[in-house]
């Protein structure tokens, strides 16, 4: 191997088309003044294949085998194997944007179908073909939030209990439009809505809530947190997850404006928080919608098409005026996710739902019973994770939950959080025994 | 007469009854596809069926480099230890980090930068990111009044938008012969330029010859020059943003490093920076520590791009790729990038306006219309170029092969545009006619946007 | 105008050079294949696309149960643990010898056999294996003179033919109404019968009603019965041949159990037998030992059948197919496999000659020609069912739909039947025109054989 | 889930299908006298996906990890990730044998590739689309010897060298046409050809020989053994497998009739013995080989087109007849073969083969500097493997050796033997380390 593994000329194709193009040496294509080129060497060694593979699994082996019972923003459900093997198809893994649609009909039905699911599950009639992530979905939403309110403001009020990393995106999505977030209170882990009724004002651009919220909670009354948005002219947007969607309340119902958060708890395996951003929201903005639509129309025979669609709102074409930058995006993991979905149909994904609310009740109970902690913290239904209490410092109990091959978040001096879901259940027994053993 | 069943044909309601949770927590019901795993695979084996891939023939969009991306990458990014929390300590996650580390100093080499950062999801999201690190520099230095970011008029469309995103005002700058205009340039730049935004070679393929001097003139205002790694896959081993006078640069990772576009993603764009910069870069980093990885936040961070560590698993496939690759298959890939573009054009019926070019070049459909050029190209077997853009060739027809199509590939591939080129505009106009679908309507779909399956009659 | 490029037109020739061998023990060059890898993927991308399998449509090809096969399956025979080499010692391999062990045991509860050995690779080396034991069983009872196998004339191919490879003289009885004709059989079997094959429901789909007779007429002539397991989908849960008096038995794995037929194979034939049998089962077989599993050779073993274990792989899936159906599963499967013949044949203008029929039919194409009918279906979408054969039905359609077709779908298939007999004759002789390629010439394949690129002239 | 989750029916298709057939439940359609239905319940739990997932992991974890220096006919070669990729799709992986051969063209232009493939190996125009395992081919090639060899003759003449498993399913193979196996002595690990001389008479049907041998020494007068096979009117039959080919001595070329071995040496990963047999032979035996033939024709538009041919010899037209009773065969196994083939190239297949000399040459070489080991026995050129004598009894090294983590084989009191290919050449170091701590 004296070259690329995946360049295919043989030295005769070469010559000759060195020939037709009229140089004796491929550099002389170079049209780069000498003080820039490069003449040193890379330090980096070609390997073959089967030396990749050994460096890779021993290089990724150094990573602890615990059984995770994490959460807060990034879950872990079953994927079953028709979407790994299918989704792993060559035409669709390497398939770029759909800017031929006469040869990505495929991917462009599978993109319609994850929106279809998004519009059924957040019941807002628009939803974008993919974000990166919930948080970057929050700082688009932001940003919509800006172009599509009738009076100028800036201010996004955001509960204490949204993860900073989040925050910290919305902070940057907002920065150049002068956004700045406001933290408001929380009552037993969910919104404080008076709290929040007094923060909110005619500067507030957009109220967030999450539901369940990072802290696994149930928000009791999102209409009241929605009426604070409208009643201050500001767009209410909605965190949440596809598998929480088939349960709780439907976003439309309690006057989410947009819903926001992460799709890939279906259809990806916990992957060190890699995502797919969710974007839905009402007709009357869809001009504004940022990201990938896919639309169906006809083709010259009369047949049903699909196609990209209302582009003139995108980076390609508007440039600066652009609804959003984004271009490369997440439109394979909506593919999973899409099948992920259609895997599992109704009864599976509402199944996997109420399984989420029993599990972390059962888990909570469990806790609860063991001397030296108290869980939940907060007073409200949970779906998936609960913030426990414990008298022995959190990081103690956390760093001894890891020397027993378990590992939990610690979320305060004496707070840590637990998260359970279908594919950790198995473990719950020992998961409880180790509990027992560190909190005392 | 066989056909899969639609999803959207086999729905089922099912009522929320019987939840833990009380009533006025939860909706009423849940209407979705109901399909039993056999018919599922059929309905998404038979979509696949109608997608072109990489591996269906050559797919030669300009700037995108749709290179053939190798199988075992995906193998070696799935296995059982890749999957890990986000949340899990650095302690626990010592080879996650180990890794990231490795393919850090592995781009920071490539793209001549000191240090790099893998969170940034996607090309457009590492310029956003690296426009941010800018404005952080120019907060830190006390310089308020640099609101600008220019761009020359060949910059991909991301450039300026993710500028816009970023606050600032976006000042275009014409080229002169498909190259930056140094007089415009020295013109557009001063007190309130935050950064000059370029990639090179540009989206004509064309070499920035002057970008000593550009780099000079940008320095000079106080600006740092942004480096758009779009193009990168032209210049590997061979160039290094870094020894040009970049400042800051993105690298697509999904192009350049031949990890798989996904139908539109996901990709990465990691940032590189020199070592000025370092301090801005996104929370958290990661460095060594004793014996080990750590996470740290660099001093001046700008915080957070992504809500957690960015597209993982693909930043795994592009480190086995460069491994794979090595110095030798790095500079073997932008010799055979640059000579198949060059091979191609050889061979092409049409006007190239602009070179000379590498690993890319804009062809002219001339009087035709490209993007019926384009569909009848569909029917030729073959993926066709990217159409009408950059607006400053007519009719234009952006075409990167790629180093992975063989001669022989790129003679069908020639033969194609040639053959389409050569059609009469009836034939164009009603192309095509061998793909799954045929011509589809554009205007309708915009005009009347029907987004979803509850939004369709049928 | 684009094509992958075929291997056969890229050959290279490699002279045998500075090998550590002596010149005398090599041979001077070797021509094959030089590809690069996207060139490969491309190659075999497109040999894909132009092969229909399950997940392509219906695929009813009579007594081969095309039913889906779960993809899961394939994931969990690929784990790194499996790949263990044979000569392992029985100690260093308890995890494989445990599956084996267990899908022994599954599947002498699902055939009521008393012992399973999983070494046959297919089939028809079930049989083969299966008449060996039977065999052995004479020898070992001083009963030489047993020289004659009979099958029913609606038996498999296969069984006459492993009757013929383990020695056996056949004797074919004919049948009478679709099913064995009692007074024949007990013509045919006596003191030199070694073994009555037969399958049961046969491959008219039809149920042996008379099992428990034939079992007494052929046992009182001293002979073993064998069950051939190709069409033990029908049965699953419901009848066990074990029960019906057969004595040895072998499953089709890849019909029966999901596990996918590869193009042709690899399968897996186990064979189970009753109490008496289970010392001539080959050698080695799976057994528990004090806390674990062992090997043994069974002490009258008619020795091996495979060099090594068998289809290992394939076992696997096997296992994971069972073991996700549970007894529910598998009672669903008959069920569903037996009325999704049923209503099918319902739907079709044709005429089902022999009823009642369980999982399968053989309907008659009549004054049609069934191979032309088949073509035609081949247009139409789906794949067409066995054809002219068994011989007992002028013009048979021999069709089976299996249980992972759904309404639908069987609406769809039996719309391609009634189509394809309704249409001119004309049009059948001339299909099929969709496919990949046209109707193929059989006759100068056969008379002129060009096995191999060597052969051919282009 | 109450039924199967791979049936597609809802309730009320089920409904509708049985009032179409007109009955009321699905037992009716069972023609089946009751003293022969199944009353009872199979004790067999369904599980899900993840259960079943855990439990294989599990169980097949009780496997030791040892790094295997085995071989003696099964042998570990590195699979490049796109054979496993291409091959794993589900045209190829789930359709049938190609009776239809307009929708099978991809298949079957595999087949042909394989077969092509294993005509330039051999140098024997005849392939056929696989067989078994290396075992059964030989058991096949001997049926197939006392079809073609013009007088009658009952013996096959077996070296020494082969193994006994392969002999004893031979032997199965033959009893059914009084075929007898003799086995002839070995010198220095080969065939002791003046022993074969001795042996050979009018009653020898074929004469076995393999190169490289089970030994894994290479043949040094293969000529020599053909010409006692046809001075006595026998088939002379030769083992060997594709990487081998590559490099030794070519088959047409000593005068073998028929070619049998494992192929699937490429193409699949060590996997208990699975295989693949290889049966190649001379064009007039043509109409008397055993198994699938696929060959080349053209279609009614003109085009090339490959179909199945020759199927009169097969069971299922000829039925008693047949050539074989083969009808499921390892078609997908050939199919990998092919691509691993073609990825290798010629180039690259020769390396390989090359390497398989001189790393059993330097293995043993290491292995014959340390007190105590004498290695290689046999003062032959070795591919792959050879056997070394040990001082210590053979099993007790085997032994100490597993439970340093390394596996080979006892093949005497005091005779282990050693395989080496690029999967294991890694190991190399550790193992002569381990080696030699036990080896005293």
């Amino acid at each position: 191997m004296t070259g690329s593994p995946y360049v295919p000329h043989s030295a005769e194709e070469t010559a000759a088309m060195l020939e037709a193009v009229g140089v004796d040496d491929v550099t002389e294509l170079f049209d780069v003044p000498d003080p820039v080129r490069f003449e040193g060497d890379l330090d980096i060694d070609a390997r073959s294949e089967p030396e990749i593979r050994t460096e890779i699994d021993a290089l990724l082996s150094r990573n602890d085998d615990l059984t995770e019972f994490l959460g807060r923003g990034h879950y872990d459900h079953y994927v079953p194997s028709v979407v790994d093997r299918i989704s792993a198809r060559s035409e669709f893994l390497t398939s770029y944007t759909q800017y031929q649609p006469e040869v990505a009909q495929g991917f462009l039905q599978a993109l319609f179908e994850y929106q279809s699911m998004l519009v059924e599950l957040t019941g807002l009639p628009v939803a974008n073909a993919s974000m990166y992530d919930a948080a970057t979905a929050l700082g688009e939403a932001a940003l919509f939030a800006s172009r599509v309110r009738e009076t100028s403001g800036s201010t996004v009020l955001v509960p204490e209990y949204v993860r900073d990393e989040r925050v910290s995106v919305l902070e940057n999505y907002g920065a150049g439009a002068d956004i700045t977030v406001e933290r408001v209170p929380s009552a037993k882990g969910t919104v404080d809505t008076s709290a929040l009724m007094g923060a909110a004002n005619e500067d507030t651009l957009a109220v967030y809530a999450e539901n369940p919220t990072t802290r696994g909670t149930i928000e009791p009354d999102l209409d009241a947190i929605g009426d604070v948005a409208h009643d201050n002219d500001a767009l209410f947007v909605l965190g949440s997850d596809p598998v929480a969607l088939s349960l709780l309340e439907r976003p439309s119902d309690v006057g989410a404006d947009v819903v926001v958060g992460d799709a890939s708890v279906l259809g990806m395996p916990t992957s060190y928080g890699m995502g797919l951003g969710m974007f839905a929201t009402r007709e009357d903005f869809l001009r504004q919608v940022p990201g990938r639509l896919v639309g169906a129309s006809e083709d010259d025979a009369g047949f049903r098409a699909f196609t990209l669609t209302l582009q003139t709102r995108e980076q390609h074409i508007r440039r600066e005026r652009a609804t959003s930058n984004i271009c490369t995006n997440q439109a394979w993991v909506a593919l999973r996710t899409a099948m992920h979905v259609a895997a599992l149909g109704p009864e599976g994904l509402l199944e996997t739902a109420n399984r989420m609310v029993s599990l972390a009740s059962d888990v909570a109970e469990r806790l609860d019973e063991i001397i030296g902690v108290r869980a939940p913290v907060d007073d409200r239904h949970h779906f998936r994770e609960f913030v426990a209490h414990t008298d022995q410092p959190a990081r103690a109990i956390v760093d001894d939950l890891a020397a027993q091959g378990f590992a939990i978040h610690a979320v305060g001096e004496h707070e840590v959080q637990v998260c359970v879901t279908e594919t950790n259940e198995g473990s719950i027994d020992d998961f409880i025994a180790a509990f027992r053993e560190v909190a005392q | 007469i066989y056909e899969p069943l639609l999803p959207e044909k086999s729905q089922q309601t099912v009522a929320v009854e019987d939840s833990p949770l009380p009533d006025d927590l939860t909706r009423d019901s849940v209407t979705l596809p109901d399909l039993s795993e056999p018919e599922l695979s059929r309905h998404y084996v038979r979509l696949s069926q109608h997608t072109y891939g990489v591996e269906s023939g050559p797919y030669p969009l300009g700037s995108c480099t749709m290179k053939y991306n190798p199988p075992f990458a995906e193998e070696v990014a799935s296995v059982d230890d890749a999957f890990v929390h986000p949340d899990r300590s650095a302690a626990s996650t010592q080879g996650t980090l180990a890794l990231l580390y490795r393919l850090q100093e592995y781009l920071a080499e490539i793209g001549g930068m000191d240090a790099v950062t893998l969170q940034p999801p996607a090309g457009a999201a590492g310029e956003f990111t690296g426009i941010r690190i800018a404005a952080a520099y120019h907060e830190a230095n006390g310089d308020h009044e640099r609101t600008e970011v220019v761009v020359p008029d060949t910059a991909h469309g991301t450039n300026p938008a993710s500028a816009a995103v970023a606050g600032y005002d976006v000042v275009e700058i014409p080229s002169e012969d498909g190259r930056v205009d140094l007089d415009a340039l020295e013109a557009a730049v001063g007190d309130t330029t935050a950064a000059f935004m370029l990639t090179n070679p540009n989206t004509l393929g064309v070499f920035e010859r002057d970008i000593e001097a550009i780099a000079e003139i940008v320095h000079d205002a106080g600006a740092p020059l942004y480096y758009d790694g779009a193009n990168l896959n032209a210049l590997l081993g061979r160039v290094r943003p870094g020894d040009m006078g970049f400042d800051i640069m993105h690298y697509n990772v999904h192009k350049t490093f031949g990890t798989p576009h996904g139908g539109g993603g996901p990709g990465a764009g990691p940032v590189g920076v020199v070592s000025d910069l370092v301090e801005f870069l996104p929370d958290p980093h990661v460095r060594q520590s004793d014996g080990g990885f750590e996470l740290y936040t660099p001093e001046r961070s700008i915080g957070k791009v992504h809500g957690f560590s960015g597209n993982w698993l693909v930043l795994i496939k592009a480190y086995a790729y460069i491994a794979r690759l090595g110095e030798e298959g790095l500079l073997d890939t932008s010799a055979k990038a640059v000579l198949n573009a060059n091979y191609l054009a050889s061979q092409l019926d049409l006007d190239v306006p602009y070179e000379p070019f590498h690993h890319e070049f804009v062809a002219s459909a001339d009087d035709l219309d490209a993007s019926d050029l384009a569909k009848r190209m569909l029917d030729l077997g073959v993926h066709p170029p990217t159409t009408k853009w950059p607006d400053i060739v007519d009719e234009a027809l952006m075409t990167e092969p790629t180093e992975s199509e063989s001669k022989r590939t790129l003679d069908q591939l020639a033969d194609a545009f040639n053959t389409a080129a050569d059609e009469d505009e009836e034939i164009l106009e009603s192309a095509p006619n061998r793909t799954t679908a045929r011509r589809i309507d554009q205007t309708s779909a915009a005009r009347n946007p029907r987004l979803s399956w509850q939004a369709l009659d049928d």
